[in-house]
């Protein structure tokens, strides 16, 4: 009974990060912000079905995939947001209009692929 | 009483899954149709573990192992395409 | 890591003994190598530090959860209520990492974070450009990835 | 170009290669009787040098392969075919699955036949034909 | 006799060798072989008289095939012929293309065509007639187009294969119509019963047929034009060929098929009109004409049209006329066309406004001539009188006041030829002439000579060859016994007085001949709409049409393609919905699931996106929309292994598209909306067809799956629990085999693609 | 246990996957080549002469009883066809010694070459409806390869319109098999053909059976289908298109023979057998008009194939046993001059560097023997007698006029003719004419090594050319045989399933 | 289900062969993908979905517990989908080869081998 109510929770949980994760990408208005809702909140999200899953069942085996695949979430999610993110700014993708600082800007050689840093601004 | 929470699960994934597919649509560039897709896989990803709890059958877990390891490999396609293309054609 | 397979080298040793093969069966084995190290070892420098540092992950995963839920929340409220709140921006923050191990996991684990996403390093590993999503304050902000980072190293070192 | 793949992906790519290989042969040995097999096992296993091949490049895989595509495919096809072979051995038609137990030191007794050599020869073929499409066209990029 | 037949061939492959080694002797020593079957067939004359001679060979019995000959008084005729001109052709050849770069190709033809032409004439066998007849067609071609290099020779060498080929073609069926009425391909039983042919449903189809075969080749009209044009080749081959031989094979046809088909009011028309036809034009053209060899042509389409109507009226007068024409035309006709001959080969010209006076330099050829002439004039007492009365007396018999009229007019005009042909090149004063014109030597002049002689000590003696020989091929043709009573005098009879007045009309027409070619040159401009015209204007008109069909149905447009067939299938699959009333009844929705239901919806939209969108790079993130929903409907409907499978693919494909798709342009949008709405049609019908199908389907399923065999056995017999992977590696490897096949040349095809061209690129 | 009826097709495997392993030296690949395609043809006539006494021969591929497993059947269609295979493939080896040069050889030839026998001998022998997509697909993936290997312009031109055409065809045959599998559960064609003769109202069904004949149309060549193969044909090497003609629009023209007997037969599928008389009657003449508008050696003979097909299906169209003969007949003549026409071609383009006939010329008088040997094929290919054409043509005619099909009847003899003007075109102008200068000039001859072996690959088909005419009967009745056995599709089901029907 | 199912592979049939229409040579090589995308889900509903019963016999057992799905068709499509990579990935070079000799995407500029 516990566990059902504790699954359930999970799932629920684990499925109204998924929609925030989705409004969020639908929501945000550049591109960074986007992920930042997609990545982090879609990999929670599946983390807690995940979680769920493995209390359901209750078996070494599933709670072993279950594990799994949240632990290759957290491994690939961030590689993959890092180099779609890199790449849209090394193409060239504007931001959104009201950003802050752009500390990166002009740092990059596309020729070279060379990334400054600030210390670098004045060679 | 898991029952219900796993309609509601399915009734919630597929409305995130209707959402993030305006953003597909929508775009408007690369990137953001990418991300769009990272989130459908992740979005697959939940529906197949609400499946297995739902079919009482763990199998499917597999592709959802499958998926949690190799869907990065699109975005990172995607990723080396942006970065050869530059700006020029990032629709 | 070394000792760390000293650590799963006992639990399988464990496993064996025992004859049988389970997850649990295996975990319970690590717990056990665990204590023994950390009670026969303890005088040699490595395995004490490894001992040391096991609690720090567990509190580490703890404090990572943690930040994981209350920044999710956060973009949450941002994204569920019409108003816009987010003051986003790009910063270089100085990399105390110095390995490409180091750097890719704090990198990583900045990326995980809601709030904040590692975008690449600077080409002489100096610093880390990262867009953060609630800019309000540069320095808190700095502060904070420099904090998370000195906690990721702690564990790594 | 992309001279220098970022670090973050080369290091995490480092990490995950192995990780995808090991998950690929996993798929394969359970294949007979879980998802899986060389088809599947196969595909991942390329899948793991497409990584290598965004982050460190053409040479980079190429030298992680070791070996030609075609070598590789080469070889799964006469594996596969050698399999349909041995039956003729023990007087029975073409293909038919000749199975037998091994004692192997670690895993006790295991059950062997041709399906799982043809299933080899499968696997061999996925990854060296994918790897060859996807390293020609690598090629052709630079 | 089939060695007989064979023979010819078998020499023609060693005919090149032995004129390399024989040279200016090779025609004499190939002569041989004709001279040598001409004495065999002579001594088989006698028993021939008693009862023809069969001989049998399997070829293909299974088709009714078989190489039979039957050697009857018409083949003997025949066979005579062709062997007995055939060796002073080949005599007279090797002296006249002396030295020819080509003579030893020129005598493999040759001797195919003799053994072709014996074959022809000997066959009983339908089919093996049809053989050799087409044969006879081929080695025609090879021998008018032997001065290849020339473009007309070229023209007129197709225009007569053509014209015989095709016309073949035609006889072909009629042969089969033919042997399914009678049950048999053997002519000697098919014509053992004329009623039971003449009777049959099918005699009408088969006779046009068979006629369209013998006409073409017999160079009636319509189909006369081609004859005269095959005068491009040598002399020797118009002589032996389109003129003794070749072109006789129709006519021996006509004759052979006599006692079966003859008889029939349709049969007369026919025969008597078009060779009525032919006779008239053919003459009226040979005297306007002032090439000898044209000259000579029109006047052998004339002789073929009167056999023709010969053989087409049918009394026993005429079929011995016919008979008696037949031989005495080869004689005349064969000196004439190789006088002709000499005259180019010697004075080196073949128009009859640039030789004259020749007799003084070669008068032996002009003695030939004189002789031949007045064999075709039919003048008493030479053999070509004796036919000529006997045609008269044919057409008189007929009472057919038209035939007679022609018959007349024509007997007129030959006349006129004939002088055409032994005054005008001899007598007069000396023209000069292109060559200084020689005396020919022997080996040119036998021929010519001793036909001449013959034509002179038939008519003289006519019983060397009307008891035997004509008649026996008279009794042939027309079915019973025949008695040929050849004769010099029947005395004074219409026949003969008609004779008298043609000959004296003819020559006055000759002195007048200019003026005649004047009056009558508005049959020129006829000639521009008549049969050659129409033909050269119906393979214009079919290579236009070709062109035009071609270029519409293989214009290069994949879309053009594409659409055809998708319209085919369409048109096909509906047709077969509506014939056969189909009515879908599998309409389920009850079992829906909300969660498959948006699945379906965002596959749907994906599937849209892919299609609508604007950048191709939402096109490819849209495919793998696609991939995840597609796997994800894989994974609720139960295949594990097929969802990861599609996951992967899909995956790959999304990274190769990506790493071609950046070399590639943005899209475009290239068709115009109508086009767009045109194909939208089209994708939309074929989506609405399978879906269709699907329901139909689904609705019906008669039978159970083989499947459950499958899941009882995966443990016991397969040794595994993924019954999906123990088909795949055991129940069904062959499938699997052949698949990673299809992966490794998959990839053999994109390694050459891509390296094979860089490898260029660095040369 | 009879391991031979694989062999035509596991030969042919194994040749490829050793060649391919061999891919870094070209002598080894080319020995392969050549013992590979001689032991594949030993493998056939093997197969044919057990067949012929034997009868219909079956092999339950790893001992699964059909129709669970997937069955090879080798009925004598089906072995004649290897056998044919197997003739053209040494004579294309022997060939390709010539003119396959060490790039070509390099980038997998001979891989491509075995692997698309092996698709061809596999569609052959299959008796499994899905295993038959599958070599349907080896032998296309392998066509592709082979179509662009040498990478010019109009190799990718041509290699698209092909590719996407036989995809479409592949995607139709996938999805026919699909409702075939849904309605009747099973894929063994002999199980297939059991169940659907006992099925009732087979609307549906007849619309799958539509759905075959168009991919097989599509594969065949036929109107109006056909597109594909002129735009691709001409652009190959010589031993490739020579390989594509005499064999793959063959596969497609085979599996109508085969699934329109044991499958569908013709005459209890309505629409199915004016279809197919229409489309006889169409390929012939809209394939012999296309030649007729071409003035390129390669060109017109891809036509011919089309308006060749045209006669194979008007066969089986006619489905009496003499059109069965006629149809089998003619496949087997064309296979042999079809491919012989596409060596000389390559043979004349050595000699002259042309494929175009108003640039080429002058032949006859500098090579006469090739002449003859241009000869033999192309008026066999007009039906001229007594070579194999004409008995083929000769039957099938026959078989028309049998059953009163009159205007099929006309429409044959008029494209027999029309083939002959093709050929006679191609005669005058490359061998009668004399080249122009300017052609002369600008052309250069393509000298490479090994002329001979080129010229006995053409002898040896011309010789089997006249031979199958002056030797028609064996021919005929092997046909015949084979034809009385398709019109008895209750033996093969027997042979494959083992039990009384 | 079964209904809205097979509207959706007529979809994807019907979007296929309009992209197999189109003059761009991308789209075609889309259109081909949607296309075997189309015939394998075909196969995989005519022979009967079946929901929540995959075709793999649990441990120790001879038999699954209950109706599972169809295996064999499972087997096909898997076939199917491999071969369709194979053949689409030879596509997919083709057309970028096409394009670098061509020098365009426009299947209206590759129409002279025909004429
Ligand atoms: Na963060
Ligand atoms: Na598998």
């Amino acid at each position: 009974m516990w566990t059902d109510i504790v699954v359930s929770t999970l799932l629920i949980t684990g499925c109204l990060f998924m929609v925030l994760a989705a409004l969020g990408a639908l929501r945000m208005p550049d591109l960074p912000m986007r992920m930042h809702a997609t990545t982090k909140a879609g990999a929670l999200g599946v983390g807690l079905i995940m979680l769920a899953v493995s209390l359901h069942y209750a078996q070494a085996a599933v709670t072993a995939k279950a594990l799994s695949i949240i632990l290759f979430i957290l491994l690939t999610a961030p590689v993959a947001a890092h180099v779609i993110a890199r790449a849209a700014y090394v193409a060239g993708i504007p931001l959104w209009h009201k950003i802050r600082f752009d500390e990166l800007k002009g740092r990059y050689d596309p020729k070279t692929s060379h990334l400054k840093s600030p210390d670098q601004d004045n060679h | 009483m898991i029952s219900s929470a796993v309609s509601i699960s399915y009734f919630l994934i597929s409305l995130a899954l209707l959402i993030i597919f305006i953003r597909l649509v929508l775009g408007p560039t690369l990137p953001d149709r990418v991300v769009a897709l990272e989130l459908m896989a992740t979005l697959t990803l939940a529906f197949i573990g609400i499946y297995s709890i739902d079919s009482g059958k763990d199998h499917f877990l597999d592709v959802g192992l499958v998926i949690a390891l190799t869907s990065f490999l699109a975005a990172i396609g995607f990723a080396r395409y942006l970065e050869k293309r530059g700006s020029s054609d990032v629709d | 890591m070394n000792c760390f397979s000293w650590n799963l080298i006992l639990a399988l040793i464990w496993v064996a003994i025992s004859g049988t093969l389970t997850g649990s069966n295996l975990v319970l084995g690590f717990v056990v190598g665990y204590a023994i190290l950390g009670v026969a070892l303890r005088h040699v420098p490595e395995f004490a530090r490894y001992v040391r540092r096991v609690p720090k992950v567990a509190l580490f995963i703890g404090f990572f959860i943690r930040e994981l839920i209350m920044s999710n929340l956060k973009v949450a409220y941002d994204v569920l209520t019409p108003k816009d709140y987010m003051h986003p921006g790009v910063i270089a923050v100085p990399l105390e990492a110095k390995t490409d191990a180091e750097i890719t996991i704090v990198a990583n684990l900045i990326s995980m974070t809601p709030g904040t996403l590692s975008l690449d390093v600077s080409t002489d590993r100096q610093v880390i450009y990262i867009h953060v999503m609630y800019l309000d304050d540069r320095d808190a902000v700095q502060r904070h990835i420099k904090y998370f980072e000195s906690r990721v190293l702690e564990i790594l070192r | 170009m992309m001279n220098k793949p970022s670090l973050i992906l080369r290091t995490t790519g480092f990490f995950l290669m192995p990780l995808l290989f090991l998950f690929s042969i996993f798929l394969f040995l359970r294949g007979h009787n879980e998802s899986g097999g060389g088809f599947i096992a196969g595909l991942v296993a390329s899948a793991a040098v497409a990584l290598h091949l965004f982050f460190s490049g053409i040479a980079s895989a190429k030298r992680l392969l070791g070996f030609d595509p075609r070598d590789l495919m080469g070889a799964g096809l006469l594996i596969s075919l050698a399999s349909g072979f041995i039956s003729m051995i023990y007087g029975k038609a073409l293909f038919t699955a000749v199975w037998g137990t091994v004692n192997l030191p670690i895993l006790g007794k295991v059950k062997i036949g041709t399906p799982l050599l043809f299933d080899l020869g499968v696997y061999f073929v996925v990854i060296g034909a994918v790897l060859g499409i996807l390293l020609s066209l690598a090629e052709a990029e630079e | 006799m089939l060695f007989v037949v064979l023979s010819g061939f078998i020499t023609a492959l060693f005919a090149p060798a032995l004129v390399r080694v024989a040279d200016r002797h090779a025609g004499l020593a190939l002569a041989t072989l004709p001279a040598s079957l001409f004495v065999w067939f002579l001594t088989l004359l006698p028993e021939v008289n008693q009862a023809p001679i069969r001989s049998v060979h399997e070829w293909v019995p299974s088709l009714g095939i078989q190489l039979s000959f039957w050697l009857d008084g018409l083949s003997l005729l025949m066979a005579l012929l062709i062997t007995g001109i055939g060796t002073l052709i080949f005599i007279y050849a090797g002296t006249y293309l002396k030295g020819h770069q080509d003579l030893g190709r020129f005598f493999v033809f040759l001797l195919s065509f003799m053994a072709a032409m014996l074959g022809l004439v000997l066959s009983d066998n339908l089919i093996s007639l049809f053989v050799f007849w087409e044969l006879t067609s081929i080695t025609s071609f090879m021998l008018i187009g032997f001065s290849h290099t020339d473009a007309n020779a070229r023209r007129c060498a197709m225009q007569g294969l053509y014209v015989t080929v095709g016309g073949g073609l035609v006889l072909m069926a009629g042969f089969i119509v033919f042997a399914s009425m009678g049950g048999s391909y053997e002519l000697s039983e098919l014509l053992q019963d004329g009623d039971l042919i003449r009777d049959h449903g099918l005699y009408t189809l088969a006779l046009l047929l068979i006629l369209c075969g013998a006409f073409t080749k017999s160079a009636q009209f319509p189909f006369h034009f081609w004859l005269p044009n095959a005068m491009a080749a040598p002399t020797p081959v118009s002589a032996y060929l389109h003129s003794a031989t070749m072109v006789k094979a129709g006519i021996y046809l006509l004759a052979r098929l006599n006692p079966g088909f003859g008889g029939t009011e349709l049969w007369t028309l026919m025969l008597c009109g078009a060779g009525g036809i032919t006779m008239l034009m053919g003459i009226f053209l040979a005297a306007r004409h002032t090439g000898i060899k044209k000259v000579l042509a029109y006047s052998t389409i004339m002789a073929l049209g009167t056999l023709t109507m010969l053989i087409g009226i049918g009394s026993d007068t005429a079929i011995i006329a016919a008979m008696t024409f037949l031989l005495a035309h080869s004689l005349y006709k064969g000196a004439l066309f190789m006088i002709a001959g000499i005259i180019d080969h010697e004075a080196g010209s073949k128009d009859f406004a640039t030789i004259e006076g020749l007799r003084h330099v070669m008068p032996l050829t002009a003695l030939a001539a004189g002789l031949a002439a007045l064999s075709l004039a039919g003048v008493f007492p030479f053999f070509g009188f004796v036919a000529k009365e006997l045609l008269f007396e044919s057409s008189l018999g007929s009472a057919s006041t038209i035939l007679m009229s022609v018959t007349v007019m024509a007997a007129i005009l030959v006349v006129a030829v004939a002088c055409l042909v032994g005054i005008k090149p001899w007598f007069g004063r000396v023209a000069s002439s292109p060559k200084a014109a020689h005396e020919a030597p022997l080996g040119l002049l036998l021929g010519p000579a001793l036909l001449a002689i013959l034509s002179l000590v038939f008519g003289l003696q006519s019983s060397l060859v009307s008891t035997g020989l004509i008649d026996s091929a008279a009794s042939a043709v027309a079915g019973s016994a025949l008695q040929a009573k050849l004769a010099l005098w029947h005395g004074v009879n219409t026949a003969l007085m008609i004779s008298l007045v043609s000959l004296i009309v003819g020559y006055v027409l000759y002195r007048q001949l200019d003026r005649f070619r004047a009056w009558t040159n508005i049959s020129d401009r006829i000639s521009n709409y008549g049969p050659e015209a129409a033909f050269d204007r119906f393979m214009e008109a079919l290579v236009q049409l070709s062109k035009a069909l071609t270029s519409f149905l293989q214009n290069g447009y994949l879309r053009f393609y594409l659409i055809t067939i998708l319209c085919t299938m369409l048109a096909l699959v509906g047709s077969v919905f509506v014939l056969r009333d189909i009515t879908v009844i599998n309409f389920a929705i009850t079992d829906l699931l909300l969660h498959e239901a948006a699945i379906l919806l965002v596959l749907v939209m994906s599937v849209a996106t892919a299609v609508f969108s604007r950048s191709r790079l939402a096109s490819v993130a849209a495919l793998g929309a696609i991939g995840f929903t597609v796997a994800l409907l894989y994974v609720l409907f139960s295949a594990p292994d097929v969802s990861i499978t599609q996951i992967l693919v899909e995956t790959l494909t999304v990274i190769l598209l990506v790493l071609v798709l950046y070399k590639l342009p943005a899209y475009l949008t290239l068709s115009p909306t109508k086009v767009r709405i045109r194909d939208a049609v089209i994708a939309l019908l074929t989506g609405l067809t399978m879906t269709l199908l699907i329901l139909a389907t689904t609705a019906t399923r008669h039978y159970d799956s083989i499947t459950d065999w499958f899941i009882e056995a995966s443990v016991p017999l397969g040794e595994g629990r993924n019954i999906v992977n123990v088909i795949l590696v055991d129940f069904r490897a062959f499938d699997t085999l052949g698949e990673i096949f299809v992966l490794t040349l998959a990839a053999i095809g994109v390694f050459a693609m891509i390296r094979f061209r860089s490898e260029d690129r660095k040369a | 246990m009879r391991p031979e009826i694989a062999l035509p097709i596991l030969v042919p495997l194994i040749a490829g996957a050793l060649s391919l392993l061999c891919w870094r030296s070209i002598s080894a690949q080319r020995v392969i080549g050549v013992i590979g395609s001689i032991a594949m043809l030993v493998a056939a006539g093997v197969l044919l002469h057990h067949v012929w006494h034997d009868g219909i021969l079956v092999l339950q591929l790893g001992s699964w009883q059909a129709p669970f497993g997937i069955s090879l059947v080798a009925d004598l269609l089906a072995a004649i066809m290897v056998t044919l295979t197997g003739i053209v493939s040494v004579c294309t080896a022997l060939y390709s010694l010539a003119t396959i040069n060490r790039d070509y050889t390099h980038y997998g030839y001979y891989p491509l070459m075995f692997l698309l026998l092996a698709g061809v001998n596999g569609a052959f022998l299959t008796g499994d409806i899905f295993n038959l997509y599958v070599w349907f697909e080896v032998m296309l993936v392998a066509s592709f390869a082979l179509l662009i290997l040498g990478g010019e312009r109009k190799q990718m031109e041509g290699a698209i319109k092909y590719v996407t055409i036989n995809l479409l065809s592949s995607a139709l045959f996938l999805t026919a098999i699909g409702l075939l599998y849904g309605m009747m559960g099973t894929l063994n064609m002999a199980d297939l053909g059991q169940k659907v003769s006992q099925v009732e109202d087979n609307g549906i069904l007849e619309i799958v059976a539509v759905l075959f004949l168009i991919t097989f149309g599509i594969k065949a060549g036929a109107f109006p289908l056909f597109f594909w193969l002129p735009a691709s044909y001409h652009t190959p090497k010589v031993a490739v298109s020579a390989l594509f003609a005499g064999l793959l629009t063959k596969v497609g023209v085979y599996v109508m023979y085969r699934v329109f007997t044991v499958i569908f037969p013709i005459s209890s599928t309505g629409i199915i057998e004016p279809l197919l008389l229409w489309m006889a009657g169409a390929t012939m003449l809209v394939g012999v008009l296309g030649a007729a508008a071409q003035f390129e050696f390669r060109r017109i003979l891809s036509f011919h194939i089309i308006s060749q097909i045209g006669y194979m299906i008007m066969g089986l169209a006619l489905l009496t046993p003499l059109a069965l003969i006629g149809g089998i007949f003619y496949i087997i003549h064309h296979i042999i001059v079809k491919a012989n026409l596409f060596l000389i071609s390559g043979l004349v383009f050595r000699l002259k560097g042309s494929h175009d006939l108003s640039q080429l010329g002058g032949l006859y008088r500098s090579h006469p023997g090739l002449a003859i040997l241009f000869l033999i094929p192309a008026l066999s290919l007009a039906g001229l007698p007594p070579l194999s054409g004409f008995f083929a043509k000769f039957t099938i005619i026959r078989a028309g006029i049998e059953v009163d099909a009159w205007w099929l009847v006309g429409v044959a003899l008029f494209v027999g003719f029309l083939t002959l003007y093709s050929m006679i075109k191609i005669w005058v102008e490359v061998f009668w004419k004399e080249q122009t200068p300017e052609a002369a000039a600008s052309l250069e001859p393509r000298p490479g090594p090994h002329t001979g072996l080129m010229v006995l690959s053409i002898s040896l088909m011309a010789a089997m050319t006249v031979a199958i005419g002056l030797g028609a009967e064996p021919v005929y009745l092997l046909a015949e045989a084979a034809a009385l056995q398709l019109l008895n599709p209750q033996a093969y089901i027997q042979a494959v399933l083992g039990v009384q029907p | 289900m079964l209904t809205l199912m097979a509207i959706s592979i007529g979809c994807l049939y019907a979007a296929a062969t309009y992209m197999i229409l189109r003059r761009s040579i991308v789209k075609l090589v889309i259109g081909l993908v949607l296309l075997s995308n189309a015939a394998n889900l075909l196969i995989f509903t005519v022979a009967g979905m079946t929901r929540k019963a995959p075709p793999i016999i649990p441990d120790g057992m001879m038999l699954p517990d209950g109706p599972v799905a169809d295996p064999l068709a499972q087997a096909l499509i898997l076939t199917a989908i491999v071969i369709g990579f194979g053949v689409l990935a030879f596509a997919v070079v083709l057309i970028h080869r096409a394009y670098e000799v061509v020098q365009a995407d426009d299947m209206d500029q590759m129409k002279d081998t025909d004429t």
